[in-house]
């Protein structure tokens, strides 16, 4: 099994631009199900053998889609989102970085009540080994397995992802949320999916600096999760004050530091690894019993 | 992005939100000027600069005749204003706000912010005015009001209502801050602001509520629909490195330490600089050169860090996903071809074709540090900072620290 | 509330839609000026009534020189432009609309209105446009695209590009018409609309979107907060007796009938009617004096219904809830002391204290004919009606017919 | 049994005023638990022995009030039904009248995916006779029995109810859902609280023109409903075009007339009465299976 993305995944590509046009290309060589795209204004075209749609009510209706990731531009996104919702996307995935935040608040809040799932934005993506590629992820470092990842980055994932493979270590699903404040599916909200896969034996959880998802994480891992926990928290290094690239890392005053994160972790049971080298380490370790 | 007093004031008035009569001035004349302009006998002149607690570090006088007015603007102008929030060097005060002085009779404290938890616009309201609100949330949160915004209803008439309810003042002051909130909200709305503080948003002794000081952000992302705003920003405010780095489409951040890095990704990017740090060294920066790490982005990236004259040691850290290792190996030897590297470089690479891209820097005839993992990368970092001997620039100058180990 | 096309026009105008170049007039010459104002070649005469259809009723001239706008603006004033929509006595035209004439290429058709059963305000749009809308429904309905609209969030994006890519237009003009949309939209939703159509939406042969007719019809309950809208109401339009009512707080609708009816209660007073119609009688009008029902409000019933020529019966029909029948009687007999009816009325109450109120009706020494429910009440009016002695007037004159029977 | 309301329930009244003073005494002489009232700016006084607040959040957190009833004028009584459910109200009453359409098109909107009931507006309210009213219905002509009501005008109930009452036949609840076009409850879902109610064995659905919740409401008897229903139309004999003293009854074109619902009913099993005097005996028909 797997989480939010597996075999019978139905891929549709919003913003068929180059790069969408690339990851769907990398997405179909990983075997992904891909069956059209949206580009409004080159409905009737085709991109890899599928179809183009003005729409993505026309696209679900033709080739019953479940899934989408968005490569819209930033000032466009938000209402890419919207229009994958309203159509009855179950699973939007939001590659887009750079939305303005109250466009997110107002995805958000419009979500409320229905029922559809958003990964990012500014995120990778997920991919379930083996199965389907929803992002911007090389497929390649990944290797069919039993642990879940869940992260706020995207190439820190990868190093983690790659520290698991290089140990033979593979995943049942990566996610990548996405680095922003606000955005769709959360750490808590992943965890209680990986928490009901029957395939996923421990859980690597890597968090940055910047808001309190981290510690409400913890508080419900200690609460809800089964499953082990190995916890890495990027910006321990970190000034106050300063965004570290992602919108969403920021130390505001005295909250959001590594430090507050890495206790939550540490007083609610998970593994933590102070260093980004030793996450596959630690993985091994638990894996091995020893901790 | 941040602005100055200011112009925040002249957006607030722009919306009907009741501010101070007021201008500024880039030196002592125009302040005068200024002020003989606004009339009354009794003028307040602020220190503009971006940081906050400009009060305790003197940058607000109360001027009680036009020499005044001049000689305070004269003896801010120029000068390094040191506040809580400036650090200890200061920040260059370059223009000063005039303003007629009011008559306070009451301070409060009013904030509108994105709250990431709730995933919605908030807003705060205190009667603890003209006090740091940390302060007042860790030793009175009794005295602090707070409600989220339904982004799409708006602020509703009856959480405004509720909020001012809370305040101790009579029923004709709160329904005349009711609809002030709410302006205050529609110009955060409107403007894609990330904070709007009015710290005090006072009430003058007739009763009338005037936003005394205000501190607007601005959501970076969204400034694209607000060339108003944009053009408001004050280069003069930010570090020079950032601002040219920005320019170059790097997210760089000037830091204190002594080994540059150059990563791509965000949390990659910190997580190398913890890897420094957990090495015993100290990262000069953060940066991140994004998916794309052409060629030119690391050249202008090696540029800034040369800029630098805390650079000890550079370390590039770069996870090939999309990126291919060969082709940002090759964008590497072709910056260094063009920027003076005279501090030894360590690389670690890896990813899609990690092994083409280590054969390329170990054939370059420059004496890159090649290290095979995260873990090897920040040992040489460790090795190349803590050893006694100089260590090998790029160019060849100094010795080969690996060679002497 | 309706208004005519020119006003419709000044509002989309002034919220930035186009419209063509255009002003009203109410003399012919008034019409020939502004026309000559307006310049160009062709102008279209307009007649401005708030029904429509005026095409078919030849309400709408081409005027191809400045003396034919001035004949066809003489032969529309004062004239009753008899359309598919004012019934056979047709409206008495008292202005017409003279604008520039526009070159068409394509006609389409668009609206926004409440959709009831959704909840929601919803978007109409057509490549059939300059049609009946109603009869396109009918007989193309493939030729109808339509969306809701998310009342927070708006007219959104996706929503407009998805509806226009439906048209039989270029991608050029797809882009042209989504923000016009939004526009409307946003027009409809500041004003509080109950309709906005737009019929035909024309595109010119270089592409451009106008809007040739304008029909805004605008939620009466909304009004409070839209003073510019009221002002524009034209009483003109409206029936005399229904102003009348309205200025008394009373809910009066005219209806072609001979058997007047007061009534407490939109859903009483509608199924009082239709209890009059079992009865073989005819109502003359809807009439709900409300909860309050007082003695002023009955008083302005009676010389309401009195002033209809047509009136040969009054039906009461009162069930006393939190109103009390003894101090509603009281009411009427004070109304019909002031107001001269000479008509039989049928009295039937109900409810808190009805028995002490028919004890009033009985002892008034006037020809009440007291009902003792609503069977007996639709029966005795049934028997005003169709008797063909005369019938006792409420102060005596005539016969009784109770007392005939 | 009952639905909606009943002996248990927890009155607060928005908009203490002359009207919302005088039917809360009403409500009180019915014995339904009042709890307090709301008005702005007059919080800390009393009204009838209770406490009055500034905000229903406050008069929640002290009175554990779970059901209000809303006399506030039309221009703030959208606001007054978003701060009711804001501050977690069960079922809220609006009997204001005049509210603009688009306001409740909002309150609509705002409260989906929320939990909460609004009946209205421009409703006469709910009673469950014996137990609790909870709107402007003269108490006194209601008797404690097993038919439900349900209806969209206000004395046309009063006078269905009469009917009822004089012929011995009490009322388990009686909703009046408002006239207007867009509101709270329909028929439908009210119909489907009737259904589940083991206490109720007949309903009666008065509906009149305008819109088409009568021949969604008859359809839905057909396949949902066991209890037999009678129902009445109220306006066979207007107009088209023009709206009948409820904003909501309106004949448009060819839609919303009487014959169509009265036609929708019959062809789906309901006992439709003709003359609005007749409702009480067709009732009592159908109690003594007659039909």
């Amino acid at each position: 099994m797997s989480i939010l993305v597996d075999e019978n995944t139905r891929l549709l590509v919003q913003g068929m631009g180059r790069e969408g046009r690339f990851h769907a290309e990398q997405a179909v060589d990983y075997g992904t199900r891909y069956v059209g795209g949206v580009n409004p204004g080159r409905g009737g075209g085709a991109a890899l053998g599928r179809p183009l749609f003005n729409t993505v009510a026309g696209a679900v209706a033709d080739t019953g889609a479940d899934t989408s990731i968005i490569f819209v531009p930033a000032p466009f996104a938000a209402d890419a989102i919207c229009e994958a919702i309203d159509a009855g996307i179950g699973l939007v995935v939001c590659i887009t970085d750079g939305i303005p935040v109250l466009d997110m608040v107002t995805v958000r809040r419009y979500m409320a009540g229905k029922d559809a799932t958003l990964i990012g934005p500014n995120c990778p993506g997920v991919i379930s080994p083996g199965k389907a590629k929803v992002g911007i992820m090389p497929g390649h470092i990944h290797q069919p397995g039993r642990v879940g990842v869940i992260s706020r980055s995207g190439t820190l994932t990868y190093e983690a992802v790659a520290q698991l493979t290089a140990r033979g270590i593979g995943q049942s699903t990566c996610v990548g949320i996405g680095g922003d404040p606000i955005g769709g599916l959360n750490f808590v909200q992943c965890l209680s999916l990986f928490e009901a896969d029957a395939d996923t034996d421990v859980i690597v959880l890597i968090g940055e600096i910047g808001g309190s998802a981290e510690e409400e994480a913890a508080a419900y891992i200690a609460e809800h999760v089964s499953r082990p926990v190995v916890g890495f928290i990027a910006g321990q290094s970190a000034p106050t004050g300063r965004r570290m690239g992602h919108a969403g890392a920021i130390i505001d005053g005295a909250r959001g530091t590594a430090a507050s994160k890495i206790a939550a972790m540490e007083e609610n049971g998970l593994t933590v690894v102070r260093s980004p080298a030793g996450i596959g380490a630690a993985v091994a370790d638990v894996l091995d019993g020893n901790t | 992005m941040k602005i100055h007093e200011h112009q925040a004031k002249t957006i607030l008035r722009e919306h009907g939100v009741p501010v101070p009569a007021g201008s500024s001035a880039a030196s002592a004349a125009q302040a005068r000027q200024a002020a003989e302009t606004l009339g009354g006998e009794r003028w307040v002149v602020k220190a503009q600069i971006h940081a906050g607690g400009r009060g305790k570090g003197g940058g607000i006088r109360r001027a009680a005749s036009l020499a005044e007015v001049e000689q305070y603007a004269g003896q801010l102008l120029g000068s390094r204003l040191v506040t809580p929030q400036t650090g200890p060097q200061g920040q260059e005060v370059r223009q000063v706000l005039v303003e007629e002085g009011c008559d306070i009779a009451q301070e409060l404290y009013c904030s509108l912010f994105i709250d990431r938890a709730a995933g919605q616009p908030a807003l705060m309201l205190s009667p603890a005015g003209g006090m740091d609100i940390e302060t007042v949330a860790a030793d009175h949160p009794e005295k602090i009001f707070r409600t989220h915004v339904d982004v799409l209803l708006g602020l509703a008439d009856f959480q405004v209502r509720g909020l001012v309810a809370n305040l101790p003042v009579n029923a004709a002051v709160q329904r005349a801050l009711a609809p002030l909130l709410q302006q205050l909200y529609g110009v955060f709305r409107a403007k894609d602001c990330s904070l709007l503080e009015v710290n005090p948003l006072i009430l003058t002794p007739d009763d009338r509520p005037v936003v005394l000081d205000a501190k607007m952000q601005f959501d970076d992302n969204a400034l694209f629909r607000h060339a108003d705003v944009a053009a408001l920003r004050d280069p003069a405010e930010e570090d020079p490195l950032e601002v040219e780095a920005a320019a170059y489409d790097l997210t760089y951040i000037k830091l204190s330490g002594n080994v540059g890095c150059i990563v791509n990704g965000a949390g990659l990017a910190m997580a190398t600089m913890d890897v420094i740090k957990l090495g015993g060294g100290s990262p000069a920066n953060f940066l991140d050169v994004g998916g794309a790490a052409n060629a030119d982005r690391v050249e202008n990236a090696f540029r800034i860090l040369m800029a630098d004259p805390h650079v000890r040691a550079v370390l590039i850290n770069v996870f090939g996903g999309i990126l291919r290792c060969d082709v940002f190996a090759e964008g590497v030897l072709h910056a260094v071809s063009k920027v003076a590297v005279e501090v030894p470089v360590i690389v670690r690479i890896a990813g899609t074709n990690a092994e083409e891209g280590r054969r390329l820097f170990a054939e370059s005839g420059l004496n890159f540090l090649v290290a095979d993992d995260m873990a090897d990368a920040a040992a040489k970092v460790s090795q190349v900072i803590h050893s006694p001997l100089p260590s090998p620039s790029l160019k060849g100058r100094g010795f080969m620290a690996q060679d002497e180990a």
